[in-house]
């Protein structure tokens, strides 16, 4: 066991606190970077500008399509967000076109798209929303039925999205569409890149648990786009889809947000009071918070480990899978508790005078969206089953009305 | 012997169901939450003209004096229609108090108002069940004053019926001088919690100063049996839209009700959910015949069904994915009311306590 | 809702009480009747004979079988369960054979074999155990693998059961066989009686995680019995079999004994103590034996709506289904509790000085027994999803080498 | 960086596995647990000659001087075989008292006899960590008296730490006179626990009377990493014993494993389970190295653990069905050795709440 840091990494860290030193008091709010209700303003455009140029962010995308240029270390990347978090300075954007077109790009676009995308994208002057899932093409994906027919040099869409973040202000869509629809269902999808400004995509909010539209849907008529926005190649769509998830995947579960919420929820339990007693000094509380404790240790070193494991070329096996499972639940009931020490005043939310610092009933209620978003604990438990534990796939199988299969 | 329904309440529960039902397709849900008042007039007007409010009450003041089982059968109903109707703290906590610690012709008066519907009640406890921030009323010269948090019902409510303590009931009349009323923002905005500031406010007793233990402590064994049956109607709903859309809704060529892992689940939540029905019911039951039993079922009724009305709100929108938590499909409506009735006359850990120091298990 | 008792049952509950008061003395103690080591002592039968004549047990048997031949009852049937626990005095004997096979025979049997069979088996003169499991037959117990062959007028069996309680005691065995190899798997199984003695059985006591052989393996070689010792026909065996598998259903979780540990437990609570604390003043034990508190007050009101609506002819639903899965998890954890609250001394079992009244360890290392026997938690789910809640059949499948379903 | 083992604990982990392995089919332990002394002299014999009870002595003392680290590699590797060797005894807690509060002499005499495996030793701290009954020691004259319970690997040991209150420690000789040592009866038959009646026993001070507070807390944070790994060891086996039977035995014409059921109770149990690896082994590296991180930690690792690995070893005995619960596949022994964990020095509402302590958060 070793955790200590080498001296080039000490030493960057040093630098790391220098920038910060020098530029917290002029970077943009947490909130102002990473609220998911508008563009980027002009002002976190120009914070995001100065983390491309200090390899803070968009690190190891190369110079030449605006990046920093840098070589992948993990250990830069860790301490560059332990730095911006204990200083509580954004590390910049972070929407679905950087953290998943742009690796996607990377890796099967052409050289032209490259070029065009990749800088506007990472300098947050185009904003993409993503257009996979459909009311009917949820955990099942691959069955969407969102159709895109060829007609000329043009791709007509016509279908329905869902749970599109964004769309409301996206410059762009990266969205899966049926081109092929005699082809087996995995082999009939295309990934086209859709401009949000075409005629005949309107974009409806969609009011969840919260009260706030988080989400969209996007209807699609007779869109017409230019065949020559697609990735890859026609039918490749799934695969260039599933290199897109892959990205997505380290993007869920962060520890280090689930121990902040600790800390508060410690904060909490030692203010909020009934019939004057405080709630850490109830120990049915405090011993639900203490085995809350517990799991957040684990999850926290066990990343700490897969990060490890990562940097010593370990080859993955389950462990990886299990993070955004855990912690989902794990945030879910740290919520909970919140939500319980406070009683009768932890149902108020959104701005109501008598709640605490942090909206506990809104966090709450918000953390159905981590259960269930990027695949359901069934979904999750599938996954890590099969892929981690190597147990059976499910079988495909149809079943007739009385639920016996049809063989 | 029969532990159920008799052939009556089997029609009172038909046509309570049936009207309310009918009052509350998801759109008008919607329009209740987005008013947020908590008092529906023609949903309330309904249930009056069905005699829902006198059902405790008894026959000399207008009421049909069935009892605290056949509240309880309404309450149930409530809860499964997320109806936004101040039945509660009108129809039960307002004629407990009354009939407990009421004068005769406070009784006369308001008894006969609830029954004929001419009256609404806000129900403010929490000085009885566990005290937040800096809430507290006093009672000086007849005026009240101080802060009551956590009203239930109490934003539209006619009156306001609070405790002092958990020994003295108050009645305010909600135009008195002196008293602000403000909305708090629940997340469940089908029932009109309200906080109230009274600054020394004319105010009613019911009974002597000091003289209401008992009488308050049989409100909060009613509350929380109401609170339950309510919780205990909205999450057999919210099984039972799981367990259907699992049916319908196909994913990978087949129902997704067909992998086990959702079968497994359903199976846990009605295991959980169903024995609350009996528990609901036997504590509804001892309200009414057996005193010495009632508080303890009280308790266990409530925390009991909670906890699993709580996981049975989870997982019936885990199974519905992502659309369980849109307002396209609204169970939120149904899980935030679960989660509001949680918390009041006492949350689980407050009420399994109770529970343990009324068997003399709490030094 | 009316929990009343009609004025002939106050009546009978006197009766019951008055007889309780006249037999208590010399009635053999609970561990003597239902203990599963031996065979039924002369004391055990005498007291036997007492509660048939009475109709205290083998109630609803026909006389002419040797049973008292009352009507069905069920408010009878709960007055005298109750009595009799309260008086701490046993309902007699309770063996697969009584349970079990005595309501199949009588459903089922020839009216040789009612009168063969049936009173012997009351009285306690003939003890029977069950042929049923086999170690690769068990959740699909209808692949079980025991073959009977017909030789002349005899079968020929040859095969393994497993989980015989009883075996090494039992004069007769009621055992499923393989008797139509080459029909459908649940066509092909005969449910024979076999006398213990035959030649070629020999039992092997299976110990378990309490130390203890509570079970038995049987291992059959060439047992030749008469091809008239058969219950209905040849190929119906599966039919019979299940018959008495409804039997059985009754016989599992039964909420006065769960109550009867709850009590225990709250003593218990009040007399062990860790630094001289009573475990009942530690909030966090206390409020774990209030959640269980709750539960089995659900569980057992439950229960009672279950009789009510019996009595009045209400059709079954799921919530009978319920019963088993959940009683033997709550008292999984109430043993749990009871084992955690004496903390290392939790761990003494089987003597040892420091337990405390009850076993609490062997107790809760015994309850695995529960969880799992007469179905695990995932058939038992299954059952209430598919039979209680109409949702789908598991599908029958087979699978490849990787998992995927053969069509 | 490099969270987890070095290149030189892999090779350490692989010898003890290997050892342990080959030393523990279940055919033996089977004899061990009949025996119920928990000490296999061969067993035993084979740690000492791979140096496994010097590894947190110093080289000085004859022993490798590598760390708590390295000790609870062992200590899992135990827990995954549930050898019966009085390891966390006498190579943990031992020299853990003797460095920290042992005079220069009997560093010398003691340490040096671990290290070459010439002794044994019990240990008892529950005076530290919940008395329980009519336990408890007293120190008059240099002679000893009183009960002491639950003395860890102390029925076959040669030499018998005991704390004294929560401040004193003290060494008796097993064959010390006034001393009568007893036989408990834990359902874990491959740990030697004793009760030892002591009645004027001579003892050795392992420092002055007072003075072993530090010392005292010291072994119970390693006492408490070293049970957890232990417990996360045999937990690990019983998981992986589960899925590997899950895709073997069929059922249905399929194997169990297949049914997603099975499928999704593995996944619950690994994503549990499979973080404790990384908090035990943070706990045990602050041991080392992180003082003042070190009683925190152990308290989450054992808590923590234990509870996860009390479910996963239920579950893996449901997997198993019926044959889960015999002693033919004899699961049983790793599910008890978990039990017997859980409770030994806190359990986990003690351990939590003593975590809650060390924050602060216990008024």
């Amino acid at each position: 066991m070793n955790l200590n840091f080498s001296e080039e990494h000490e030493n960057f860290r040093k630098e790391v606190q220098a920038f910060l030193k020098e530029h917290k008091a002029t970077a943009p709010t947490m909130k102002a970077v990473n609220g998911t209700s508008a563009a980027p303003t002009p002002e976190v455009k120009r914070w995001q500008k100065i983390l491309i140029e200090n390899g803070y962010t968009a690190r190891t995308i190369p110079k030449e399509y605006g990046g920093y240029g840098g070589e992948t270390d993990l250990i830069k990347g860790l301490i560059i967000q332990e730095e911006f978090i204990a200083a509580d300075v954004s590390t910049g954007l972070t929407g679905q076109g950087i953290s998943m077109l742009v690796p996607t790009l990377l890796e099967l676009g052409t050289e032209e798209q490259k070029q065009k995308w990749v800088g506007p994208t990472i300098r947050g002057e185009v904003v993409w929303c993503q257009g996979y899932s459909e009311p009917g093409a949820g955990s099942d994906l691959a069955s969407l039925k969102t159709k895109a027919v060829v007609e000329g040099d043009q791709f007509v869409i016509n279908g329905q999205k869902i749970w599109t973040s964004s769309a409301h202000f996206s410059d762009m869509c990266f969205i899966l569409v049926r081109t092929e629809p005699d082809a087996p269902k995995h082999h009939g999808i295309s990934y086209l890149l859709m401009p949000m400004t075409t005629p005949g995509i309107e974009v409806r909010p969609l009011v969840t648990i919260t009260g706030d539209a988080m989400f969209n849907e996007v209807f699609l008529t007779d869109v017409k786009i230019g065949t020559d926005q697609i990735v890859d190649q026609r039918g490749k769509g799934w695969m260039v889809a599933n290199a897109t998830l892959k990205h997505e995947r380290g993007m869920i579960g962060n520890p280090a947000q689930t121990e902040a919420n600790l800390n508060a929820l410690i904060k909490l339990m030692k203010t909020e009071t009934c019939d004057g007693i405080c709630a850490v000094d109830m120990p049915v509380f405090r011993d639900r918070l203490m085995r809350l404790q517990g799991r957040l240790l684990g999850l926290k070193l066990h990343s700490l480990r897969l990060l490890s494991d990562d940097l010593n070329g370990k080859a993955p096996d389950h462990s990886g899978l299990i993070v955004k499972y855990s912690t989902a639940y794990l945030n879910h009931e740290l919520y909970s508790l919140g939500v319980d020490v406070m009683g009768e005043l932890g149902t108020l939310y959104d701005g109501d005078a008598y709640q605490s610092e942090l909206d506990w009933q809104k966090m709450f209620l918000g953390s159905f969206s981590s259960i269930i978003g990027g695949g359901t604990a069934q979904i999750q438990k599938n996954v890590i089953s099969e892929r981690g534990l190597g147990m059976p796939r499910e079988p495909r199988v149809t079943l007739d009305s009385k639920g016996w299969a049809m063989m | 012997m029969n532990f159920g329904l008799s052939d009556e309440q089997v029609l009172l529960q038909d046509a309570i169901r049936g009207f309310l039902e009918e009052q509350t397709p998801l759109d008008n849900i919607r329009e209740f939450a987005a008013d947020g008042n908590g008092l529906q007039a023609n949903i309330w007007q309904g249930l009056i003209e069905l005699g829902a409010t006198g059902v405790i009450i008894p026959e000399q003041f207008g009421g049909s004096d069935l009892g605290m089982f056949d509240a309880t059968v309404i309450m149930e109903a409530i809860g499964r229609t997320v109806a936004p109707v101040p039945y509660i703290s009108t129809a039960v906590l307002a004629p407990i108090a009354l009939l407990g610690s009421g004068s005769d012709a406070q009784q006369q008066d308001w008894l006969n108002k609830i029954s004929a519907g001419d009256v609404t009640f806000g129900v403010g406890l929490t000085e009885a069940t566990g005290v937040r921030r800096d809430a507290g009323l006093t009672l000086a010269d007849g005026k009240i004053s101080g802060k009551a948090l956590f009203v239930i019902d109490g934003l539209k409510a006619d009156q306001l019926l609070l405790a002092v303590g958990t020994d003295t009931l108050v009645m305010v009349n909600a135009n008195a001088s002196g008293l602000t009323r403000n909305r708090l923002n629940v997340s469940d905005k089908t029932r009109g919690m309200a906080e109230l500031l009274l600054d020394q406010v004319d105010c009613e007793l019911i009974g002597t100063p000091g003289s209401a233990t008992d009488t308050i402590a049989r409100m909060i064994d009613a509350g929380r049996i109401g609170l339950a049956a309510e919780s205990f109607g909205a999450a057999e709903i919210l099984f039972y839209r799981a367990r259907d859309y699992a049916l319908e809704r196909n994913q990978f060529e087949r129902p997704i009700g067909s992998f086990q892992s959702i079968k497994h689940l359903c199976a846990e939540m009605i295991a959980d959910l169903e024995p609350c029905r009996s528990l609901i019911w036997y504590a509804a039951y001892a309200y009414d015949e057996l005193p010495e039993e009632v508080s303890l079922m009280a308790c266990h009724a409530k925390a009991n069904t909670q906890e699993i009305a709580k996981v049975v709100a989870r997982s019936a929108t885990e199974i519905h994915g992502g659309m369980g938590f849109t307002d396209l499909m609204g169970l939120h409506y149904w899980l935030k009311r679960i989660e509001l009735n949680r918390q009041l006359l006492g949350g689980p850990e407050a009420t399994r306590e109770a529970a343990a120091r009324l068997q003399g298990l709490v030094a």
